[in-house]
């Protein structure tokens, strides 16, 4: 068995894959805690304790959410809305991939080929990527753990990421609400949100609005 | 640092694809890969190897495929080409050399296509800068390698120095011993190179003329199973036909700093690609039911190889049985990803290692030793190339005049 | 029987060698033996050597590729002989002991040498003109592989006649994968006969007498081979 | 893809970047009509690109993205060059690839696309320079051009290679000093338009990219017509002023030179009969339909 744990870094110069590390991705019904096969009830609670312990935590809804090109994408934007509200987390786009020019905009972005500027910018210390191409986001959280100290999450519609801290599969908007039920119940319980308190960003055609 | 990945219940996830048990237009159910290999019934034929090709792209589902002569595919191209008229495949066409071919498969596959395509020989190396950039564009084609000798002078004989160059493309590489590996590997490769986790190229090789000109027993899967259809969007970058997001794409920008954006986001493209060879083992273990296979390897003598060699070297294993020698045999079937802790573990009390291969450059023993400790036990060969045969007796020959028996001069053929 | 039995097949190029290794190697599958057939791998020229083999066995058969060291060669040309058109020289280079030489000539065309380096090996020679019997029965001859099957079967029984005739009509009955000299040549042999049953009948036919003389042959100098794949 | 389709979703489109905004409310797509005078509001173009400052590919790149008919359902192929450092600014989907291989890539893209959406439109139009298209990628050009394939390529012509720092091309003038041609280049510029024309093209224009209106018709002629009937090719002078030593203002001046009498870059337009059918034939239907709509009002 391998030794390695994907723990929030910065690990390295040049981080490893965790997938070279010996890490596997989980089957169907499980989900991955710092490279740990666990059954997915246990990293929903994991995952929404992390969430509330944070100080930045953050969603990073990508353009397979983004956008409008079907029915079922609509209804996870929805679902990360309300878990954005229900946390409350910061809710920040990765609108596309491509190298931007001259430069991204750290407070209202992130890009998948320097997400660190992002996450250090906003002193983010609790992510979760849903709707990123999964080659991009393995980039974008292959970068984060080798230069931030970010905890990084993803809610994968496929087979999930191993180079995530925590890692989910065949995301649905079920999946995502459960999210969302987790973070409920623990607030229920008692569990505080540690949060800085933050006013969510808006933009308009003309640029940022509030 | 890999560790070696098995699959707890024997089978690869279960396809969730929306057209299962639909038919196609030629009347083929859409079926789920574990049913196709592990329940349906199978029936015996007697092909050659590239019938063979043609018999499992007939059950692929194929979108597109594109051909261009050289010896020894040509035959297997021009059948597909016959399954294209049949209307198996959409579409197919001969392109004007390998590099375009390949070309044209990356055109089709970033289209949103599955794709298929051979070659052999110096049509791997005219074709070479297309696989590098077909595995970082994680375009899951496959291509069946019928490999031939590569080097000046000509030859147009059995030799398997081009996958060495294939090594480092980021493909996944898997070689096939038999035209019954070669039938399963096709199908089960297509299943494997499109997961979503993995999404790459894959080189299905064999040894040219040994499996694609031998007319051998091959078992097939029912002619009316084919596998379910490639669904582009479970890709893990876009497709590339404006039908889904981002709109602003590029497939796939310039990652420099002259661009503006670190160099740290290209290396850590390619360790995505080789993440996602590792990422195979999961998948490419459940199917073809590991990434070696081993007999005996309790014995103190191994042969270790893959291809036409690991037959040889099962003949060689019979001969020597015959006169009191007990040798193991360990096959390799996928050279990427390389099968690192099973054939350490495969080989842990072997003595000797003996590693036959078909080609001058040994680099299948090459990779052994970098994997193994006391890799001193490793003996490379014999070795072959060119087109020369390796005769089971010259496999014989090597391991008793290593053990120090005396044996009859093999040279001058007998004469 | 034996264990298994190796033949090398030495023609040259258009005579049909390969389609005799494929039907040999079919007919013993069809006997429910493991067998393997493959040609020599050369570019592809009327008249230049070709070669082919057919491994035929109890067990399941592993080796491939060219065959260094046969039971049984076969000549299908003079010329393989007379102007070493093999790709082994001399043509019986890797024979092994009791083995069997079918060539197809009506003179003899080795040396002094040759018999005696033969006979050392206890290797019987069977010189059977099959080139003779295929004009005389088929008509076309095209049909002097059919004869040298006939001849191999005949002397060795490795498969037998029906399992022959079976392979006959999967070959020239069906619609068969062949590669670009041989489609040609199967074209030629099909405009030769109005019909497809009058081309499988003389071929059947063809083999069918050079398999009797083979037998007779055999009965009479009884070499090694003799009955051996029975 | 639909205009339709092209739609934020509501509840996350507050916290998009206000350029993915304005993309949706003002982009052309699904107007056919679109054309260079929308360069202002048509937002699938480009907002800030990377070339030199005053470089005539940008400029090109503007009149090109403004004319193609159908942005939405366009993709293109690109290859290695100054252009594939502005296609990640473009709001079309675009393939790199390699150096050279861009029309082989397009063969096989754009047959994926008839076979996928075998009712749709799918342009696939080839964007690359003249080394790409005439020197190291002249056999896939010429190869798919005999292949008949429906899509159009174009052509930067700058008569060098610039990414790489002004080395000679098969396109550049005979006698040119440049590197890789200390003594000046020995032969002559390709005749690539002539070429096309004989290797199956239905359409070949030559022009540069001073005046917009031009630039629309050669584009909008091209992609219509190798819709129907088979491929067309534009070649585009677009100097690269900084290795012909040019200013950043020059630039204009430089093409308006080489297009006047007797330059290198006269207008020239090859159409086959059955293209200017075509052409005849979506002429007298737009004239029918602007008629029926004045009717109608």
């Amino acid at each position: 068995m391998s030794q390695y744990q994907v723990k929030a870094g910065p690990e390295a110069f040049l981080a490893p894959a965790a997938a070279s590390m010996g890490i596997v991705l989980p089957d169907p019904g499980e989900a991955h805690i710092e490279g740990r096969i666990v059954p997915e009830e246990e990293a929903y609670e994991y995952a929404a304790r992390k969430f509330l312990e944070a100080k930045v935590p953050t969603i990073f809804p990508g353009p397979l959410v983004l956008w409008k090109w079907n029915e079922n994408a609509a209804a996870k934007a929805a679902a990360i809305r309300k878990l954005a509200e229900a946390i409350p987390a910061r809710l920040i786009p990765m609108a596309d991939y491509r190298p931007k020019y001259p430069k991204i905009e750290p407070a209202v972005e992130i890009n998948p080929n320097h997400p660190n500027l992002t996450i250090w910018y906003n002193k983010i210390d609790v992510c979760i990527f849903v709707g990123v191409h999964c080659h991009q986001a393995n980039l974008a959280l292959k970068i984060i753990r080798g230069g931030t100290d970010c905890y990084t999450m993803a809610m994968c519609a496929q087979a999930g990421h191993e180079d995530a801290c925590l890692s989910f599969r065949d995301a649905t908007v079920e999946k995502i609400q459960k999210l969302q039920e987790a973070v409920e119940k623990l607030k229920k319980q008692g569990v505080k949100s540690q949060a800085i308190p933050f006013e969510q960003f808006k933009t308009a055609c003309t640029g940022q609005v509030a | 640092m890999n560790k070696q990945v098995e699959s707890p219940k024997g089978r690869i996830i279960k396809s969730r694809h929306v057209k299962l048990g639909t038919k196609n237009k030629k009347g083929q159910t859409f079926t789920d890969v574990n049913e196709m290999f592990f329940e349906a019934e199978r029936t015996a034929s007697f092909l050659t190897g590239s019938e063979v090709i043609r018999e499992a792209i007939k059950r692929a589902s194929v979108g597109m495929s594109i051909a261009y002569p050289i010896t020894p595919q040509s035959e297997a191209a021009a059948l597909i080409g016959e399954l294209y008229a049949e209307g198996y495949l959409d579409d197919y066409f001969r392109g004007e050399s390998e590099f375009a071919v390949m070309s044209q498969c990356a055109g089709a596959a970033f289209g949103g296509m599955r794709v298929f395509t051979t070659t052999a020989g110096p049509g791997t190396l005219r074709a070479m800068e297309n696989f590098s950039m077909w595995a970082g564009s994680r375009l899951p084609i496959q291509v069946c390698v019928t490999m031939r000798g590569v080097n000046s002078p000509l030859s147009i004989q059995p030799d398997t120095l081009e996958l060495s160059y294939l090594l480092e493309s980021g493909m996944l590489l898997w070689h096939a011993e038999t035209a019954q590996d070669l039938y399963d590997f096709i199908l089960k490769g297509f299943i494997v190179a499109e997961q979503p986790d993995v999404h790459l190229p894959i080189a299905v090789c064999c040894d040219g003329f040994f499996v694609t000109h031998t007319k051998d027993t091959v078992e097939l899967t029912p002619e009316d199973l084919c596998l379910t259809p490639y669904d582009p969007y479970k890709s893990p970058v876009p497709c590339m036909d404006m039908e889904c997001p981002p709109i602003r794409m590029m497939r796939d920008p310039f990652v420099m700093k002259s661009n503006y954006i670190s160099y740290s986001t290209h290396a850590s493209w390619q360790q995505e690609v080789r993440a996602a060879i590792e990422r195979s083992r999961k998948h490419t273990a459940a199917l073809i039911g590991g990434l070696i296979d081993v007999e005996n390897n309790d014995r103190d003598i191994l042969i270790v190889s893959s291809g036409t060699a690991v037959s040889q070297g099962r003949e060689a294993i019979r001969l020597l049985e015959e006169e009191g020698i007990k040798v193991g045999l360990v096959k390799i079937k996928t050279i990427r990803p390389f099968p690192h802790e099973e054939v350490r573990e495969a080989v842990k009390n072997a003595k000797h290692i003996f590693v036959p291969e078909f080609n001058m450059a040994g680099w299948l023993a090459r990779e052994i030793k970098s994997v193994i400790n006391d890799n001193d036990r490793v003996i490379c060969g014999p070795q072959v190339a060119g087109g020369m045969t390796l005769p089971s007796e010259v496999i014989v020959e090597e391991i008793k005049k290593y053990l120090g028996i005396k044996v009859g001069s093999l040279a001058g053929r007998g004469s | 029987m034996l264990k298994r039995m190796n033949i090398r097949i030495s023609g040259l190029g258009g005579q049909g060698a390969v389609t005799a290794a494929h039907i040999l190697a079919m007919a013993a599958n069809k006997d429910g033996r493991f067998s393997i057939s493959n040609p020599f791998f050369g570019a592809e020229k009327r008249m230049a050597p070709a070669e082919s083999y057919v491994r035929i066995g109890m067990e399941k058969i592993y080796d491939r590729g060219e065959l260094v060291y046969p039971d049984v060669i076969m000549v299908f040309h003079p010329q393989v002989i007379t102007q070493q058109k093999s790709y082994t020289a001399p043509f019986y280079s890797g024979i092994k002991e009791n083995g069997l030489v079918i060539i197809n000539t009506s003179v003899d065309l080795l040396s002094e040498e040759d018999h005696q380096r033969l006979a050392d090996l206890n290797v019987a020679v069977f010189n059977c003109d099959a080139t003779k019997l295929a004009m005389e029965i088929g008509g076309t001859e095209l049909s002097t592989n059919m004869a040298m099957i006939g001849a191999c079967a005949g002397v060795t029984r490795i498969v037998t006649l029906e399992a022959l005739d079976k392979a006959l009509q999967d070959r020239f009955g069906k619609k068969y994968v062949a590669s670009g000299g041989t489609a040609t040549l199967d074209e030629a042999i099909k405009k030769k006969y109005a019909k497809k049953e009058m081309l499988l009948k003389k071929n059947m036919d063809t083999i069918i007498k050079s398999y009797e003389l083979a037998t007779a042959w055999a009965d009479e100098v009884q070499p090694a081979m003799a009955g051996a794949g029975v | 893809m639909s205009k339709e389709k092209i739609q934020l979703c509501d509840d996350l489109s507050d916290i998009m970047p206000p350029e993915y905004q304005d993309l949706v409310a003002t982009a052309t797509f699904g107007n056919e009509e679109r054309g260079w005078k929308d360069i202002g509001s048509s937002k699938e173009l480009i907002e800030q690109h990377s070339l030199c400052a005053g470089c005539p590919e940008s400029i090109a790149f503007r009149y090109i993205l403004s004319s193609i008919p159908s942005p939405e359902d366009t993709v293109f192929v690109g290859s290695t060059g100054c252009t594939s450092l502005v296609f990640p600014h473009v709001a079309v989907q675009n393939i790199h690839s390699l150096f050279g291989n861009q029309n082989a890539v397009a063969s096989g893209l754009h047959r994926a696309l008839k076979c996928r959406f075998p009712d749709r439109n799918k342009d696939v139009i080839v964007l690359a320079g003249d080394g790409a298209t005439v020197d190291i990628g002249l056999d896939c050009t010429m190869q798919s051009w005999f292949r008949g394939e429906k899509f159009t390529t174009i052509c930067f012509d700058n008569e060098l290679y610039a990414n790489t720092g002004g080395q000679e091309s098969g396109l550049m003038q005979k006698g040119f000093v440049s590197k890789m041609a200390p003594v000046g280049k020995q032969f002559d510029k390709v005749r690539l338009p002539e070429i096309a024309r004989e290797a199956g093209c239905k359409y070949v224009a030559m022009l540069t990219v001073s005046k917009p209106n031009r630039v629309e018709k050669a584009i909008k002629n091209a992609v219509y017509i190798a819709r129907e009937l088979g491929p067309t090719y534009v070649q585009l002078y677009t100097p690269c002023i900084l290795e012909i030593g040019k200013q950043s203002m020059e630039g204009l001046d430089e093409m308006k030179d080489a297009e006047s009498i007797g330059g290198r870059f006269v207008m020239k337009e090859y159409i086959t009969d059955d293209a200017k059918e075509l052409l005849a034939d979506m002429e007298a239907e737009k004239k029918a339909k602007k008629k029926a709509a004045k009717a109608g009002k």
